[in-house]
């Protein structure tokens, strides 16, 4: 019998809602960026900023408009865009150049809401790039990107983290130049204790699936972090995560799941695309086969241990650890904050292939899984590509491990075909190493 | 189509002032085209296989139609893919200035795009009501081929190049293919058998998707009207009915009397026309 | 007798086709050789501590070996690195040097670590991804100093102050070389072609600058004395990324119309030697951090925060100002996202100055006929040729 | 005579469906259709060609197995289906049913191309199948052939007489098809452009052999292994011997009937 989430409702609520602020916000501070980024410092400029993520809003309109997604992609490649940029990129700009915005409502907002300003990172070789053209586009957005140096154990390196520091601390002085406010620190320093909880509360959720049967799908865990994605910064936000790890935290307890019936466990490097293609999901499902870990879903917009003396775990951080956090000053909370940020599992892997390696050992080894997925995304500039086919190298000989194409919203890229064919050799192949063959 | 030649009998060149020919040699085709003072008399057309070669058979095509020698002719202009390769040509052109060239001679000055929809590559063309090219888009890498491979796709299906173009009119709803890359729509096409898609479907999936990709292209350059469309797949109804729908205009099915694969060399036979005649004639 | 300009342009065109035989004769020297991928890497260190640093170059050999290794949507330029270190062309290097770079040269620079055996032999210097943060210089200098370490421990000696001093001078003076070797494009009758040019900067990426400088001198002598070549014919400025197949160079300047090629805004061209470190500064490495910022940005780290301007945009501009194109050619490599991202931007403005241009999408191999169409079609519309 | 059983293999693939008659261990009769979005069409035709050309009539048959990326979608009947396998398990038994001592077979077919590693009983060890980019080699080889105006064998016999080196870009089918062309144009003798066509798509088959350890003997199988051209620069990438199978065009099919635990 298959678990039914109770707290599901509240998750798509909490999502749209931020959307509609950003969308149809009268006054307040429409802020944009890659929420792939620290978002607490703009939370010391109000309470009525309002949020909205370059790979979050791509995202869910590609789940909530497929056939608008599409179009949007097309725009932007019309308007010039690169064939092989970022898809999440070229449909973000593609709804500036049809000037409309959909909403994970359902609904679709005519006239593209101009934020006020944009504060962003760069990591990868697009992530700022991303939001000079969006400004260009909407005749000269006020644009801070920080440079978020770094991959495998940045977080561990004073330079880089003072560096982060350094350019938030710039940041927060142009924050107020642009608005015209006055930066609240005792607004911020909250705003970065629910950041951190948040972040540290999902990696507590993501690591119970360590626990047979997995109470969590890919499926599931691809819906529920977003949230975090969104607008962490919020008291809501805390209690969301909170009840969330309380509800699975009693699954485990229970032995209960959202998918019960688990033969095989596998371990999946790759944007989720399960969501997006159940036809493929199907595949998995029908012979018993769930992912039940992704650095995607985990390590976006969540964090773990990680490096303890160069040894990576997805081991979880007590959430007490974050309540006893010093933050008494601006320069403590930007420090915990690029700590924590510099320490994304995802980021790790971007510019480090030793990390991603790591992570991919200790993901099958903590999770005991049964196959490695490996699905780089044909346009992603970050670690969605980097290292993937390395790794098929790398594993083929440890453990079933399959690679294939995929696309994270441009579908006329994704390797459907190819997808299906290797996921049920992916299967006959764990079937075989059960069986002590292949 | 393996060697095809028309002629238009009105005009008898043995009393012509002017013989010139334009060559086009293109990747899958070459094209020869012969204007008696000024006036299209002959056209003919064979695959490209040995560049050279071809484009003497595409003239002897002409000859064998008219008796009309190559030594009869006062000026050849050569453009295309293999061009370099014509040795009896006295100059050549590219094919984007022949293409504008071209299309403005046959629908006349108020063709501001040109569409040139080839065996290997297709180009967006902007030109002047006289016919001067003034800026152009080649297709990307990943957009290269979509002529052959409509061939090769025929192929697949077991029908006729010219036949599956008025098959895809048959379905306005099928499942889509990849408009991104002409391999990816072939594997997704194969893989339908799977999903049982009915073939006339698949069929029109298959050109939906090409000619969204054509007008990709055509709306990155830009579509300044008039449009038109020329080279091999304008022969296509399939596309044409698609790249109206999705740009939004009408009027792109080819004249009656004019075989849109014939333009590129026109304009190279224009080109001979006012080189012979000399630098004065130069619009 | 002396040498004529042609003779000296030969000697470095021949560099450039045998880089290995060329580099193999410095190592007969006795001398200490360091490759690199990517022209963030801070010279001067190095050649401060006795080692030669240079550049590692493709080969333009079509192969599908590296598809394993690095994912299909990698430029073809980082595929040719990474397979010339698979295919062990370069073990002859005595270290491997790295600045954290564009995602495709940082693969090709995992694929050597991990799989070509550099793995105890290599450097990652921590290099900003964003150039014009207001804190870039310091951390520059933070990872520059462990670089220095690093080297002084490999190279088994101290590097000093007027060591680095040194170094300096020596690659400043190969870059106002360079630079001077340029200006001749500028102007009608130029007595040296830009491909030829182009084959001199490439060559000297894999020089030692102490070799490569003399032979500029010459050639830059040489060729004051003569008269220039015959007047120039349609203006053709590149702009875009990595590009060391010289045989691009070579087709834009044999087409059917004479052209002359006058400008090449790459990381294989201008882009590595535009610049000048400040010199006779008390702090050499914020010298150097100081002249590295002040390049010509790589797209990818191009982003000045608080207006997210593009610097790149400025140098473009200022080229076409001063060697005044006919027509410009976009020549990126096919998969590099951060230049078509500029070039998004960038038509819009070469639109508004009225210069036509194409636009060229690099893969191992060249497809002559595609791009020579591409570029006498570009020509004739420059031309405004018509029947 | 009516004692011996006799049983059908049909491997219907993206391009073609093969059927194969066998007795014993005996192939007696086979015959290839396209495919052409009939699966069903398609096996029937390739069946009863077989039949014909074994002389076997309809009702002797004692089963088919089936196999081929459609293989399950021939149930229909009258066709009397024992077994399905996939492809790639069809094509291991099918190669050490042609050579006792392959342990590893190189499949390269029109869409897809595929390795599997298998031990002394033909049971898998290891699988990989082609990346996306490498899609429909076949197809471009038969394509190519018709652009240069000559026959599959002629293709390959003209690049094993190139004398040129030309290389053609590796990205896809398509890029090696607009460059192949490209050089064409040029005026590339065609034995040069055909070695280069060969040589592309040998270049993708062993780059994707490269993931997987290759087990002796290696073998290979495919309508495209009858390209001697390709052969040759396939074994040259890997620097192994590889040994074309006899009928390299119907091993799966074969492997359908092993599969099914008969023939022995």
């Amino acid at each position: 019998m298959s678990y039914t989430l109770k707290i599901w409702k509240d998750f798509k609520n909490y999502q749209s809602t931020c959307y509609r602020n950003y969308a149809y916000a009268s006054e307040g501070l429409r802020c944009m960026g890659s929420t792939w980024s620290p978002l607490a410092p703009l939370k010391g400029l109000g309470d009525d900023v309002y949020i909205i993520g370059g790979e979050p809003h791509a995202a869910s309109t590609a789940g909530t408009f497929p056939e608008e997604a599409r179009e949007d992609i097309v725009a932007a490649e019309v308007a010039g865009l690169g064939f092989h940029s970022c898809s999440y990129l070229k449909l973000f700009v593609g709804e500036v150049v049809r000037d409309q915005i959909g909403i994970t409502d359902g609904t679709i907002k005519e006239g593209y809401p101009r934020p006020d300003l944009i504060w962003t990172t760069h990591l990868c070789n697009l992530h700022s790039k991303w939001y000079q053209e969006v400004s260009r586009r909407l005749g000269g957005v006020p644009l801070y990107p920080i440079d978020m140096i770094g991959g495998g154990d940045a977080e561990k390196d004073p330079k880089i983290v003072n560096y982060v520091c350094d350019q938030m601390e710039e940041g927060i002085d142009w924050l107020e130049r642009i608005t015209g406010r006055e930066f609240s620190d005792e607004r911020f320093i909250k705003a970065t204790r629910n950041e951190i909880k948040v972040l540290v509360l999902w990696g507590n959720v993501c690591a119970l699936n360590m626990h047979a049967p997995a109470p969590l799908d890919e499926r599931r865990l691809i819906a529920l972090f977003p949230p975090a994605m969104v607008d962490r910064t919020t008291d809501a936000a805390v209690q969301l995560y909170e009840r969330l790890l309380e509800e699975v935290r009693h699954m485990v307890e229970t032995g209960e799941s959202v998918v019960p019936y688990q033969r095989f466990r596998i371990v999946y490097f790759g944007l989720a695309h399960t969501y997006g293609h159940p036809e493929i999901a199907r595949i998995l499902r029908d012979a018993g086969a769930e992912i039940v870990a992704s650095v995607y879903t985990f390590g976006t917009a969540g964090n773990f241990r990680g490096f303890v003396d160069k040894q990576w775990s997805w081991k979880p951080i007590d959430p007490a650890w974050v309540d006893g956090l010093d933050l008494s000053t601006r320069r403590d909370a930007l420090t915990a904050l690029a700590k924590i940020v510099l320490g994304w599992p995802t980021w790790q892997g971007v510019r480090s292939y030793w990390a991603l390696e790591q992570m991919a050992r200790a993901m099958v080894a903590e999770f005991n899984a049964d196959g490695l997925l490996l699905a780089p995304t044909r346009s992603c500039e970050t670690d969605f590509r980097n290292g993937y086919i390395a790794m098929q190298r790398i594993f083929k000989n440890e453990l079933p491990t399959i690679e294939y194409d995929t696309e994270t919203v441009d579908v006329r890229k994704m390797d459907i075909p190819g997808s299906k064919r290797k996921t049920e050799l992916f299967v006959h192949l764990m079937e075989a190493h059960k069986k002590g063959g292949a | 189509m393996n060697e095809y030649a028309s002629i238009n009998e009105k005009l008898d060149w043995t009393g012509a002032k002017r013989i010139v020919a334009g060559i086009d040699v293109g990747a899958v085709s070459s094209k020869a085209l012969v204007l008696l003072d000024g006036e299209p008399y002959a056209f003919s057309q064979v695959r490209t296989q040995r560049p050279g070669e071809s484009a003497a058979n595409a003239l002897n095509a002409v000859s064998r139609r008219t008796g009309l020698m190559p030594e009869n002719i006062h000026y050849t202009v050569a453009t295309g893919r293999g061009r370099s390769q014509v040795t009896f040509a006295r100059e050549t052109v590219s094919e984007i200035a022949c293409g504008a060239a071209g299309a403005v001679r046959i629908w006349g000055p108020s063709v501001r795009t040109v569409l040139d929809a080839g065996g290997e590559s297709c180009k967006v063309i902007h030109c002047t009501e006289k016919g001067r090219a003034t800026s152009f888009l080649w297709n990307d890498k990943c957009a290269a081929g979509i002529g052959r491979y409509m061939e090769t796709f025929a192929g697949l299906v077991q029908k006729k190049v010219t036949e599956i173009g008025n098959i895809a009119l048959q379905s306005e709803q099928f499942p889509k293919l990849s408009d991104f890359c002409p391999v990816y729509a072939q594997s997704e096409a194969l893989d339908s058998i799977r999903s049982k898609v009915p073939l006339e479907q698949v069929i029109a999936a298959y050109h939906n998707a090409m000619a969204k990709r054509l007008s990709i292209l055509v709306g990155r350059a830009g579509l300044k009207k008039d449009l038109v469309i020329i080279g091999g797949l304008a022969r296509n109804p399939g596309i044409i009915h698609w790249l109206e729908s999705i740009l939004k205009v009408s009027n792109l099915a080819p004249k009656l009397e004019w075989d849109p694969a014939m333009t590129v060399a026109l304009g190279a036979a224009l080109f001979a026309e006012s080189s012979y005649r000399g630098p004065e004639s130069r619009t | 007798m002396k040498e004529s300009s042609e003779a000296i342009i030969e000697k470095f065109r021949r560099i450039t086709q045998n880089t290995h035989e060329y580099a193999k004769s410095l190592k007969g020297k006795g001398r200490l050789l360091a490759g690199y991928m990517c022209t963030h890497v801070p010279e001067e260190i190095l050649y401060a501590a006795g080692i030669i640093p240079l550049r590692i170059l493709s080969a333009h050999e079509s192969q599908a070996m590296t598809r394993s290794y690095i994912h299909e949507t990698y430029c073809s330029f980082s595929h040719d690195c990474a397979y010339q270190g698979l295919q062990k062309n370069y073990d002859y290097l005595d270290l491997l040097v790295h600045s954290s770079s564009c995602i495709h040269m940082a693969e090709a620079f995992n694929v050597w670590v991990r799989f070509a055996g550099f793995q105890d032999k290599s450097f990652l210097l921590t290099f900003p991804h964003i150039i014009h943060t207001k804190r870039a210089g310091g951390i520059m200098v933070e990872s520059y100093r462990e670089f220095k370490q690093f080297v002084e421990k490999f190279a088994k000696r101290p590097i000093t102050d007027d060591d680095i001093e040194r170094a300096i001078k020596v690659y400043n003076h190969t870059r106002r070389l360079l630079k001077r070797l340029w200006a001749f494009l500028r102007h009608d009758r130029s007595p040296v072609t830009g491909s030829d040019v182009a084959a001199v900067t490439l060559a000297a990426q894999v020089m030692d600058k102490q070799e490569c400088n003399p032979m500029l001198e010459q050639l830059i002598e040489r060729l004051e004395a003569e008269p220039g070549k015959e007047p120039s014919g349609v203006r053709l400025m590149v702009t875009g990324g990595a590009c060391d197949d010289l045989r691009i160079f070579d087709l834009i300047e044999n087409l059917n119309h004479s052209t002359n090629l006058i400008f090449m805004d790459s990381c294989t061209a201008a882009r590595y030697f535009w610049f000048e470190v400040p010199e006779d500064r008390l702090d050499k490495l914020e010298a150097i951090a100081e002249g590295y910022i002040s390049r010509i940005p790589c797209p990818a780290k191009d982003n000045v925060p608080g207006t997210g301007e593009k610097k790149r945009f400025r140098f473009i501009q200022q080229f076409i100002e001063d060697y005044k194109p006919d027509g410009i050619v976009f020549l990126y490599q096919r998969f590099c996202s951060p230049q078509s991202m500029d070039i998004v931007a960038l038509k819009p403005i070469i639109d508004m100055l009225g210069i036509p241009w194409t636009e060229l999408e690099l893969d191992t191999t060249v497809p002559v006929t595609q791009f020579g169409t591409q570029l006498e079609a570009l020509v004739e519309i420059i031309k405004r040729v018509a029947p | 005579m009516n004692k011996e059983k006799f049983f059908a293999g049909l491997d219907a693939g993206h391009i073609n469906t093969k059927a194969v008659i066998m007795i014993k261990e005996e192939i007696i009769g086979h015959e290839t259709v396209p495919t052409g979005f009939d699966v069903g069409a398609a096996a029937q035709a390739a069946l009863y060609g077989a039949l014909q050309d074994a002389r076997v009539s309809r009702d002797k048959l004692s089963g088919i197995g089936t196999t081929g990326i459609f293989g399950d979608m021939v149930q229909a009947p009258p066709l009397d289906v024992i077994g399905t396998v996939p492809d790639y398990v069809a094509v291991a038994k099918g190669a050490l049913f042609f050579n006792r001592n392959s342990r590893t077979v190189i499949d390269m077919g029109g869409n897809i191309h595929k390795a599997v590693r298998y031990d002394p009983k033909g049971d898998l060890l290891d699988v990989i199948q082609n990346d996306k980019c490498a899609d429909g080699l076949g197809i471009f080889y038969t394509t190519m052939a018709k652009a240069v105006g000559l026959s599959e064998a002629e293709l390959s016999e003209s690049a094993l007489n190139a004398t040129g080196n030309r290389s053609i870009a590796i990205q896809c089918a398509l890029s090696a098809q607009s460059d192949a062309i490209d050089l064409m144009c040029q005026g590339v003798d065609i034995g040069d452009v055909a070695d280069a066509v060969s040589k592309v798509i040998a270049e993708r088959v062993a780059d994707m052999c490269t993931y997987m350890s290759l087990t002796k003997e290696i073998v290979v199988a495919g309508k495209l292994a009858e390209s001697q051209a390709v052969i040759k620069h396939l074994s040259r990438l890997l620097k192994e011997d590889l040994a074309v199978l006899d009928f390299p065009e119907y091993v799966g099919a074969v492997g359908a009937v092993m599969s099914c635990g008969v023939g022995k």
